[in-house]
């Protein structure tokens, strides 16, 4: 037994009724037989029936019905099975879903935004900062692609954001220990420090670096302070509680971090301008980026616009042959990231003591935003990530 | 029906064959359209096989080229076309002869020289003139059928091509399948001149009617037009006059002509009036037309079942051959 | 081969048809007038006494049916290098570019490729009136399957028809009526060009100027007048519409941070719309200021000399533009 | 490239990174990482400052030859030899 339903006349077709049978119900129907004229909004048409037997059950004229609903029943036929399944009267008025389209994955129609040289601030929010005197660049930024948007700005304003520094150009050396003076007394002052430390085994990471930069022209010869870097701001990735700025009572943690790295001038001083995004870059870029950022600010050259503002420091006093660093905190981020000298220490392998290059890692990190056990797992995670080299 | 020379019997019975082949593959689609297994626009050519019938049958598929219109399922099927990827190409299948890119109007095969449909109208005439153009360096003697109705001859691009076509001695067949309604617009009411072949004849084209409900004065015809063509003198105009059975496409009323012409036009049904006249003269037998039918509506079936086990191509290729990386027709002939 | 080395941008486009005519024999020429005539802006001439009538050949004024026909024998083997006079006729010709050309390969499922170049003079300048003056290269650029090539330079018209011919799909080369007098020196360095990268005419920091055709000449003009200002302007030729290299025009963005696009189209829904539109996709913070357009005005363009130089792009509107989003250098 | 230009090629990529410095104070026999403040990046970029004023990349396990002025010149006199300066 087979359903005769409405069929589908035409592409735009969703209703039709029946206006006329030219069938009596237990008439004997062939295949291709014209057996009723269908009403649609273009007209009238005739209906074959594919279906051989008896006709039955022939459903009431003038009564609109949606494509696929059962128009009367054929018993002893075969004939194509119908995509819309019987009954169907019932169906709501909806155009009846042709066979399920495939789940078509959502195809990007948006190429990737440009990975930029600067901070993304919104041309609004550009626009407001300069009527406030905010100094934009420096703001961590709330928006879609962790753009700085209107409401960061004016958020800024609110809590009293440094106004942008005085000198454009170059440093003022005075002005500059002022400023350090003020920012590192702040931090004592407000921010608890707890001060962990861990020595990380350095053989893999110093065997890859010393093969990869034999591979490499001198111009992009990689140096283990990019390494430590990069490894930072990955292992950062699971602890958000490191990563960002306290403000008036509240954290915020940053979506990505900007590592801002410890530079000591040249004529003395000392400032942390920030790589961006550093997790999403590879080493040749962030070595790239280093290098010209640490060869302009030792020389003079960084222009105060260029500090945007970091969401945690690393600063690595190894050059200067110390073993180990307990940092301050730069306000307002919540974390910093020191470094000793990589140098060989003895160190007991499966009970034999081998020459092993290790370097001290510390972590200085605000109590009131993360505790020891957090800071602890992360210097652990610091460690697996610098175990794999080639990962970074 | 004429006297032909000598009409053999295998070939009266492919001739029968081919119609049947293609009058059930329509019914067949028809049905597949009410159950919503196809959609979009479908043109049927119920009425009209003698003519791709005849055609094919005249001229030589794989070295002669064609180019169709939208109502193009019986000149592919004609042209050897196989059942199995057209039916998958109405399914919007990627086992389609493109992939399921094309549809209905739309269908290809490079390999048997298939040049598509074209469901702008009078749009592949110009095509057909240039394939042929272009066979007339690469392969001489081929013939390019160029089909189209008696509507396109309203459309500028027609006259271009049949002056061009005679101009520089195209080998182009020009094939005008006058079934007496342009959609819903009977001749008369849309030309001045309804005699098509007479258009021809402005273009000092060498043209002949021919009844295009009777695949034997069809095949007739194409094979003098294909000597003329062949022979270097250029094209040749023939105006088949013929009628479609069913509506212009799965949602027209008709309204434009009455039951009695359809009916009187049914009795001319080139399929069943080859049947009758092969039994009038024993050349067909109720057993011999029994195997036909039956052998038309298993590779029926097989091609439906091919196309319905078909798979839908990914939509991650969906911008392939957008641009082309080689001339594949000539790179993988 | 001793070329000469300094040529016209129409011997230019002659002598790259005559090379290819060379070079393959499957190549020939049709199109209105190219034959006797020479050419409507001479680019043929003297053709078809070196070829004879098979492989240059005149057509009957039918557009739609000669570019039908040309993408036919591209279909079945030959290689025609077609030229519609100017781009205002191909609109009687667009059915069967977009319909037929563009569309075959992909809505046959890859069978057939469409190998076939169509050059079209394109541009107002002459006092030639509205119906010969259009600048329709953007409306192709819009059309998949298609390329769009527009030569600004001596070089590009030299070869990039060679490249056209060689690749598989439909190109279009428009060549702009004011460049056919324009005079260079060649650089027999190059022998061949791709169709795919805009190429940096000239370096600067202040402001990018991206621009095609006969904008490029009146950019570079553009461009020593700022200079004059302090301020330096680089110029991108985008050599070709179709496909559009983003990346480059970006690149620039990143080092000046400011842009204006000349284009002779009309502005609506013209390819320096398109520009404009994908660098706020992909590149709105590189920006400091609002991108500009110079395009011709939404006007028919007129006959009288003093209407047709108000109606399209202009060196001094280019300055102007820079000016309106540059910061004076005091 | 005779050994004064070496000389001068040398102090001028120290410069480059080290402005403060000045030939004058340099003594060509001490250490010169104990008369110039170079830390590990400093050295990488005075490295590449030899690579573009003489062409030559210096491998980072020939650094040891490399600690005072002499010294310095000597190894890349040695370099540039064969090109037969």
């Amino acid at each position: 037994m087979a359903d005769f339903t409405m069929p589908a006349l035409g592409a735009d077709m969703e209703t039709g009724k029946v206006v006329e049978w030219l069938v009596r119900p237990g008439d004997r129907v062939k295949r291709g037989e014209v057996v009723a004229v269908v009403e649609t909004h273009k007209g009238a048409i005739d209906v074959e029936c594919f279906l051989d037997g008896v006709i039955e059950n022939l459903a009431p004229l003038d009564v609109d019905m949606p494509v696929g609903a059962v128009l009367a029943t054929v018993h002893g036929a075969g004939g194509v099975e119908t995509a819309a399944p019987a009954p169907r009267a019932s169906a709501p008025a909806a155009p009846p879903a042709a066979a399920p389209a495939p789940a078509v994955p959502p195809v990007p129609m948006v190429g990737p935004l440009v990975a930029t040289t600067r901070a993304r601030v919104s041309p609004a929010a550009r626009r407001r900062a300069a009527e406030l005197k905010v100094d934009a660049d420096r703001l961590s930024g709330s928006g879609v692609d962790g753009a700085v948007v209107i409401a960061d700005v004016e958020r800024a304003m609110a809590a009293g954001a440094p106004a942008p520094r005085a000198t454009r150009g170059g440093f003022d050396p005075v002005l500059m220990r002022q400023a350090i003076a003020a920012a590192m007394a702040r931090s004592k002052r407000e921010i608890p420090h707890y001060h962990l430390a861990e020595t990380l085994p350095m053989r893999r990471a110093l065997d890859w670096l010393r093969d990869t930069n034999e591979a490499r022209p001198v111009t992009e010869r990689l140096l283990p302070a990019v390494l430590l870097i990069k490894a930072v701001a990955l292992a950062l990735r699971d602890f958000p509680e490191l990563n960002g700025w306290f403000v008036d009572g509240t954290y915020r943690p940053s979506p990505t971090a900007h590592v801002g790295v410890a530079i000591s001038m040249r004529g003395g001083g000392l400032i942390a301008p920030a790589l961006h995004d550093v997790a999403a870059k590879n080493l040749t870029l962030l070595m790239r980026e280093l290098a010209d950022l640490v060869k302009r600010s030792r020389a003079g050259g960084l222009r105060s616009s260029e500090i945007a503002d970091p969401t945690v420091t690393v600063t690595n006093l190894g050059d200067q042959g110390v073993e180990s660093v307990f940092g301050v905190i730069y306000p307002p981020q919540v974390a910093l990231v020191g470094f000793g000298r990589i140098a060989e220490r003895p160190w007991v392998d499966d009970g034999r003591v081998i020459a092993l290059p290790v370097v001290t890692a510390s972590l200085s990190a605000d109590h009131r935003v993360s505790d020891g056990h957090r800071g602890a797992r992360f210097l652990a995670r610091l460690n697996e990530t610098l175990q794999q080299p080639e990962a970074l | 029906m004429t006297t032909k020379i000598r009409l053999d019997r295998a070939h009266l019975h492919h001739l029968w064959r081919q119609m049947l082949r293609i009058r059930r593959f329509e019914a067949r689609c028809v049905e597949l359209y009410q159950a919503q297994k196809i959609r979009g626009f479908l043109h049927l050519y119920d009425g009209e096989e003698a003519v791709a019938v005849g055609v094919a049958s005249a001229l030589d598929p794989g070295r002669d080229a064609v180019v169709a219109t939208y109502r193009e399922h019986g000149q592919a099927l004609a042209w050897g076309v196989p059942m199995t990827t057209l039916m998958a190409e109405m399914l919007g299948k990627v086992e389609g002869c493109c992939r399921g890119r094309g549809g209905s109007m739309h269908l290809f095969d490079r390999r048997r020289r298939f040049y598509g449909g074209n469901a702008i109208v009078g749009g592949g005439l110009p095509l057909a003139a240039g394939i042929s153009l272009a066979d007339k360096r690469l392969r001489p003697g081929a013939v390019t059928a160029c089909f189209f109705g008696e509507g396109a001859v309203g459309e500028g691009v027609f006259h271009e091509t049949m002056n061009l076509a005679e101009l520089w001695q195209l080998p182009v067949l020009f094939v005008c399948e006058n079934n007496l309604y342009a959609m819903g617009v009977p001749l008369a009411d849309s030309e001045v001149e309804t005699d098509i072949r007479r258009k021809a004849q402005a273009y000092r084209m060498p043209a002949e009617q021919v009844d295009g409900m009777d695949p034997v004065r069809v095949e007739d015809a194409v094979r003098r037009a294909a000597e003329h063509i062949r022979g270097g003198h250029g094209p040749y105009f023939i105006e088949a006059r013929t009628y479609r059975f069913r509506a212009h496409s799965m949602f027209d009323t008709q309204a434009y002509r009455t039951r009695d012409e359809i009916e009187g036009w049914k009795r001319l049904d080139p399929i069943e009036r080859l049947r009758a006249w092969m039994v009038a003269n024993h050349e067909l037998s109720d057993a011999e037309a029994a195997s036909i039918e039956a052998a038309v509506d298993a590779e029926l079936d097989a091609a439906v079942a091919f196309a319905e086990a078909g798979t839908p191509e990914p939509v991650d290729q969906l911008e392939r051959f957008v641009t082309m990386d080689e001339v594949v027709q000539e790179t993988q002939p | 081969m001793n070329e000469p080395v300094r040529m016209t941008y129409r011997e230019a486009c002659r002598q790259a048809i005559r090379d290819a005519l060379h070079a393959d024999p499957r190549t020939f020429v049709l199109g209105e007038d190219v034959g006797r005539y020479g050419g409507c802006y001479a680019v043929t001439k003297g053709l078809l006494e070196e070829f004879g009538p098979e492989r240059i050949v005149d057509t009957p004024l039918a557009e739609n049916g000669f570019t039908g026909l040309a993408i036919g024998a591209a279909l079945a083997g030959l290689r025609p290098l077609l030229e519609v006079m100017t781009c205002n006729f191909s609109l009687l010709a667009l059915d069967q570019i977009m319909n037929n050309a563009a569309t075959l390969p992909h809505m046959s499922g890859g069978q057939f490729a469409v190998p076939l170049v169509v050059r079209m003079a394109t541009g107002g300048g002459r006092q030639l009136a509205a119906q010969h003056s259009h600048s329709l290269e953007g409306w192709y650029a819009h059309i998949p399957g298609l390329k769009v090539a527009v030569p600004g330079t001596v070089e590009d018209a030299r070869h990039m028809l060679a490249a056209a011919l060689a690749d598989p799909n439909p190109v279009l080369i428009f060549e702009h009526v004011v460049l056919y007098n324009a005079e260079a020196e060649l650089d027999s360095g190059v022998s061949a060009v791709d169709l795919q990268h805009a190429k940096l005419r000239r370096a600067g920091r202040d402001v990018t100027l991206v621009t095609y055709g006969n904008g490029l000449p009146k950019c570079l003009a553009a461009a020593d007048v700022l200079a004059g200002d302090g301020i330096e302007a680089e110029v991108i030729d985008l050599r070709m519409l179709r496909p559009l290299d983003m990346p480059t025009i970006v690149g620039s963005v990143q080092r000046t941070r400011r842009v204006v696009i000349v284009d002779e189209g009309w502005k609506s829904g013209s390819i320096s719309a398109e520009i404009a539109a994908r660098l706020a996709e992909d590149a709105l913070y590189e920006l400091d200021a609002p991108i500009r357009r110079v395009c011709s005005r939404e006007v028919p363009v007129p006959y009288a000399a003093q209407l047709e130089e108000a109606a399209l792009p202009s060196i001094d509107g280019i300055v102007a533009a820079v000016r309106s989003i540059v910061p004076r250098r005091d | 490239m005779n050994t004064n230009d070496i000389r001068s090629g040398i102090v001028a990529a120290i410069q480059d990174v080290a402005p403060e410095v000045d030939e004058a104070d340099l003594c060509s026999d001490r250490p010169l990482r104990d008369q110039v403040d170079l830390d590990s990046m400093d050295w990488l970029n005075v490295i590449v400052g030899f690579h573009e004023r003489f062409g030559i990349d210096i491998p980072e396990v020939d650094y040891a030859k490399l600690t005072t002025l002499d010294t310095i010149a000597a190894y890349i006199a040695t370099r540039l030899a064969p090109r037969g300066a």
